[in-house]
């Protein structure tokens, strides 16, 4: 930590702010019926892993994860504009309102997608982790993983395929303790989930506090370094989900009240860090007042932007089926 | 016979608990079945009322859980499965394909696999492509599985209990627009809709309307709005995939001699394909019109509201394509 | 345009290795497709010839085989995944259709996945029931993917590399009974076979035989048989089943007047179905009589050879199909 | 070992006599042209871990394996008869002539099959054991693995949920080095296999020499108490194919040329176990002889039967494709 530069921290401080806000907004939207659909999965909670360990890479890098993954495209710098016009199906969203919430994704900034079959995008991982190596880049992939995901026989196959092909792929499971409303004790005989690194002779990089973004990011850091030399790596994040498994599910914050409790009140990524920041650089509350001010600004020029955005038309509808050639 | 008014979610609850009292050997598994109360609730209270033995909650491995199953049933349980989605189905293809449908054959009937595989199925609320498979017809076209598909609360319960009480594997698939509306339900514990048997949901003499689940509704909608202008529709509810009930479709057509199929499912190597091929091969000397499909568009399902509906069948695409036959 | 003699699997490893040496991007794998020269030969000498890094044996991870085919050509890698056998697939079912099927959809355009999975496919050899599909309706129902199938090395070979030099998914399958038979395959390192389009194999007047695959040698030697009765028979082998060249059916058929399909596959919501189906929707004032089937019998596989036989279809029972149309 | 008795360590010869002879008759009647098809999947070389886990068995107790499968019908006690007549695919074979070689099974054996898809069965096993639970019985699976199929989904969940519900599964990888043409090394990250009981907290047997059918069963016995009273137990039996992969495989004994000579002169089951009764048993040859000539009778007794057998009719092509009610 000696050597982060202050702007670095603030700059942790925005995204994880901005994704903080994102989300709320979203979940008002959501309420207000301007995002509409089944299924909207907010990372609130989970901000520190996704910047903490985004923060490892360089652009040039590529990341890929599931249906929680608005918080993803937001730390891999993806501007919230064409995000939130997403969230709304419209054109103008990053897939052109046609993947939506759970499919984001940012060609130009080797954001690979968001993905909702669970454990779906492991193997293309893999594969993107393989396309690094055939093109003898020295590019990573990080691939992120939920804890219910790891039970999945796709978590196997893809990383012992990592593994036997020393790919440069660093596993990130983000242990919030439940996939959807099963507890890990109920669906992993290992709760230790970085152990099964084992499996497959993995480098473990063990459990990190994934509250702590300064943590991630030191954590993912050695294992990004160690994946474009080396191989593959796995790492535990531990975290939670402040909000329920997606927007359906509203029961969340009465069933989990107590941990609930204990996690926002004392876990949370985003105070956290403030407390950190303030502990070291006298009279910082003022920047952080502007970096949130910033936020806000953002999130509501996104909602704008999105709200006024076009919807796809059916020539969407039929359009990209096929490359045409 | 008495009857209550309810869901079919509620239908289908109902069908569960009955055969879990009914049968020690019924039991429910799946992910989020127990103390979620079911993804789309058809399993509640189920936990508490029998414990954790008859209703398990599973990690997300597919493919276990339904071979799982399959061994739970050689062994003369009869396991009840929840695959959450059909799409999620896709990952058990193998373990229900070459497992359960096959088992009973290759062994030349020594085992036994009686099992039910419940899962959500269709689109409709912006679940995008990879969550909006209505892919039933490619499960039954594999020989060794009966596939059902209840359009109404009564068909829901009776075809459920029929697919628990039979000797054979069943998938069961239920739509998840329909789960919430009501409908006549009867009370008695041994209502039973047979497996494979079609049902004339109305009489008409000017065309016959084939479907099965959310397309049942649809076409239901259309011969309203056709019967304005005189054109009496013959609606068929075929209710199950795998056996498939053509006589019923074929003494329909005899009478009025034109066809419409109706299904949520993609166009091609599909539902409306079988049936069709089957009408024309077997009732040619009655044809006076091509039977004519109505299904979704040849694409994968899009997120936005207007265009994923456009991609949709409905009522009015129901009533356009009789038009053309007439 | 010289061409030689060949087997379909050396037509199918000329292709490849071609495709290799033109295209640094072109990349096999698969379970044994390396050390092992192939589980039916089609990639020998690709390992020696271009290396460990280019012909990479996987481990047997259906799942992880096609998903990870489908990452590396996202990345502008023109991966080229070997399934074994198409049977195995059905672990792949969700990574193929959810994954390489829809990506290029779901994220409207930014992405593309240009790769080939290869499978063989078919039964015949006492392989038994879950080592015994032909399931490509299954896969050909889902939009975003192109399924070709080829009946001769030279298709096989002009099929393949048009595959390989396509921006999109495709499912490539193999019938094994075809892979030891020869015929004339073209020198040329450019010959193409383009993407859903039929080929016309034999001209005839009295009836359309459509077929694919292992089909297309039942078809032709169908129409030996009955042009000695003086039946003219025109074969058109589909070679794609999707997309699907109706077009060419239709213009056949119009000449005909009468059709027979032929497939290796399961009879229900299957090829047959889907041409059946809309040739009655398209030509139905050109129909004078019903579209007849020819598939495997609606059993899963048994192992003994001579039931085996029975279940499946041949020469005898097209020649039988056609007689029943004229 | 001490308290084996003469009689079970000469009824294991038996046993891994026979099936080597079995084997070889197989072997002979495929190239006669009397045993038929594509596959075709020899127990050769790997006797002692099948006979020497299912003696840890009682008969109410169950197994399951995967296609190669001829050893372990005959280890769980099913007649060489109707064995050597599924080969055929004769109407008196264990499946009536219609699952052929991969696919014997024995429903009063509790031989739950053998099945072809690779890691397929694993979760049948999984239920098998539940159902043992559910019935209150104390009742044991033991299911057998390849090497190869340990990197198949399947496992990876199967074994989970075994875990996760303490099922009374014995998991046995038969570690014979291969899959078909590829090594260990080239298709596990982890070639220790045992070791992928870490991943689900599983009890870890270890590594046993699946060559000594005495160790085999002592581990085996241990791990099925165990299954019994508490939750399943991973195995690692270490063992070769002498034969290829399935008949079509004809470059085997070139390719391993080496290996297979040492594992032969100096691993193999048979002579191994020999070489114990004999150091023990003075005199013991001639019974060894006797048991010997039996299971050349036995084996040439059950070919006569297979080939005197009548094949299944277009009846059999069409029942039990469903059950009739
Ligand atoms: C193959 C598959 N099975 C089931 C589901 C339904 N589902 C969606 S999210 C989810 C829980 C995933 O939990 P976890 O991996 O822990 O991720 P989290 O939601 O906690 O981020 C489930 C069961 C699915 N989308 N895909
Ligand atoms: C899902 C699946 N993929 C591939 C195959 C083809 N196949 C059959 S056996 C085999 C090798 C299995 O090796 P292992 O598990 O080590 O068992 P062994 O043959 O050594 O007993 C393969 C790849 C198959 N049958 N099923
Ligand atoms: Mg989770
Ligand atoms: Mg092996």
């Amino acid at each position: 930590m000696a050597t982060l530069k202050k702007e670095t921290l603030l700059e942790w401080y925005r995204q994880m702010f901005l994704i903080r806000l994102f989300e709320t907004k979203c979940d008002d939207l959501y309420k207000e019926k301007k995002i509409t659909g089944v299924y909207l999965h907010l990372y609130s909670g989970h901000e520190a892993t996704g910047v903490g360990a985004l923060a490892a890479l360089r652009p040039s890098d590529h990341v890929i994860t599931a249906y929680r993954d608005h918080g993803i495209a937001i730390a891999k710098g993806v501007d919230p504009k064409p995000i939130m016009a997403e969230m709304m199906g419209k054109k103008t969203g990053t897939s052109g309102g046609k993947g939506g919430s759970m499919h984001l994704a940012s060609r130009e900034h080797n954001f690979w997608g968001g993905y909702a079959i669970v454990g779906g995008h492991l193997p293309l991982a893999t594969g993107i982790g393989l396309a690094c190596r055939y093109n003898e880049t020295d590019e990573v992939v990080i691939s992120f993983i939920g804890d219910g995901a790891t039970n999945n026989g796709y978590f196997h196959e893809a990383l012992n395929m990592s593994q036997i092909w020393d790919l440069p792929v660093v596993w990130i499971i983000e242990n919030n303790l439940v996939g959807m409303g099963t507890r890990i004790e109920d669906s992993s005989g290992q709760t230790e989930l970085h152990k099964r690194a084992i499996a497959y002779n993995m480098k473990d990089a063990g459990r990190v506090d994934g509250q702590d973004v300064i943590k991630v990011n030191e954590v993912v850091s050695q294992a990004v370094e160690y994946a474009r030399t080396t191989g593959p790596v796995l790492i535990e994040s531990m975290t939670y989900r402040y909000k329920g498994h997606g927007v359906s599910d509203r029961s969340y914050d009465k069933r989990l009240a107590d941990e609930l409790k204990e996690w926002l009140e004392n876990k949370d990524p985003i105070q956290l860090l403030a407390k950190t920041l303030k502990a070291k650089y006298k009279g910082i509350q003022k920047e952080l007042d502007a970096i949130e001010q910033q936020c806000a600004v953002d999130v509501e020029d996104a909602t704008q932007f999105a709200l006024n955005s076009p919807d796809p038309t059916y020539e969407d509808l039929i359009s990209n089926v096929y490359v045409q050639s | 016979m008495s009857e209550k008014m309810l869901p079919m979610r509620e239908a289908l609850r109902i069908a569960l608990r009955e055969e879990m009292l009914r049968d020690e050997r019924v039991f429910v598994m799946g992910e989020e079945v127990g103390q979620w109360q079911g993804t789309h609730k058809v399993t509640r209270g189920l936990l508490e009322e029998f414990g954790a033995k008859r209703v398990r909650d599973t990690p997300i491995s597919e493919m276990a859980i339904a071979g799982a199953a399959v061994g739970a049933a050689m062994m003369g349980l009869r396991p009840v499965a929840e695959m959450m989605t059909l799409n999620f189905a896709f990952l058990a293809l193998d373990a229900i394909v070459n497992h359960a449908a096959k088992i009973h054959y290759m062994f030349d009937g020594q085992f036994r696999v009686p099992l039910v595989i419940r899962a959500a199925t269709g689109w409709g609320n912006q679940a995008t492509a990879t969550h909006s498979h209505t892919p039933e017809p490619i499960f039954a076209h594999f020989p060794g599985l009966y596939v059902g598909c209840p359009s109404n609360p009564a068909d829901a319960k009776g075809m459920l209990k029929a697919a628990i009480r039979d000797e054979n594997p069943v998938l069961f698939t239920e739509f998840i627009a329909l789960y919430p509306k009501p409908g006549p339900v009867p009370d008695d514990e041994d209502y039973i809709v047979p497996i494979g048997k079609a049902d004339v949901k109305r009489e008409g003499k000017h065309v016959t309307i084939v479907s099965f689940g959310s397309g049942v509704d649809w076409s239901l909608h259309a011969a309203d709005e056709l019967a304005k202008d005189g054109v009496e529709c013959e609606v068929i509810d075929m209710r199950w995939l795998r056996p498939l009930d053509m006589n019923t479709v074929f003494e329909s057509f005899k009478k009025t001699n034109r066809c419409v199929v109706v299904e949520e499912s993609l166009p091609m190597y599909s539902f409306g394909s079988e049936i069709a091929a089957q009408i024309q091969e077997n009732m040619f000397d009655y044809m006076d019109a091509p039977v004519k499909r109505v299904s979704a568009m040849d694409v994968p399902l899009p997120y936005a509201r207007d265009i994923e509906l456009m991609a949709l069948p409905n009522a009015d695409k129901v009533v356009a394509a009789v038009k053309e036959v007439l």
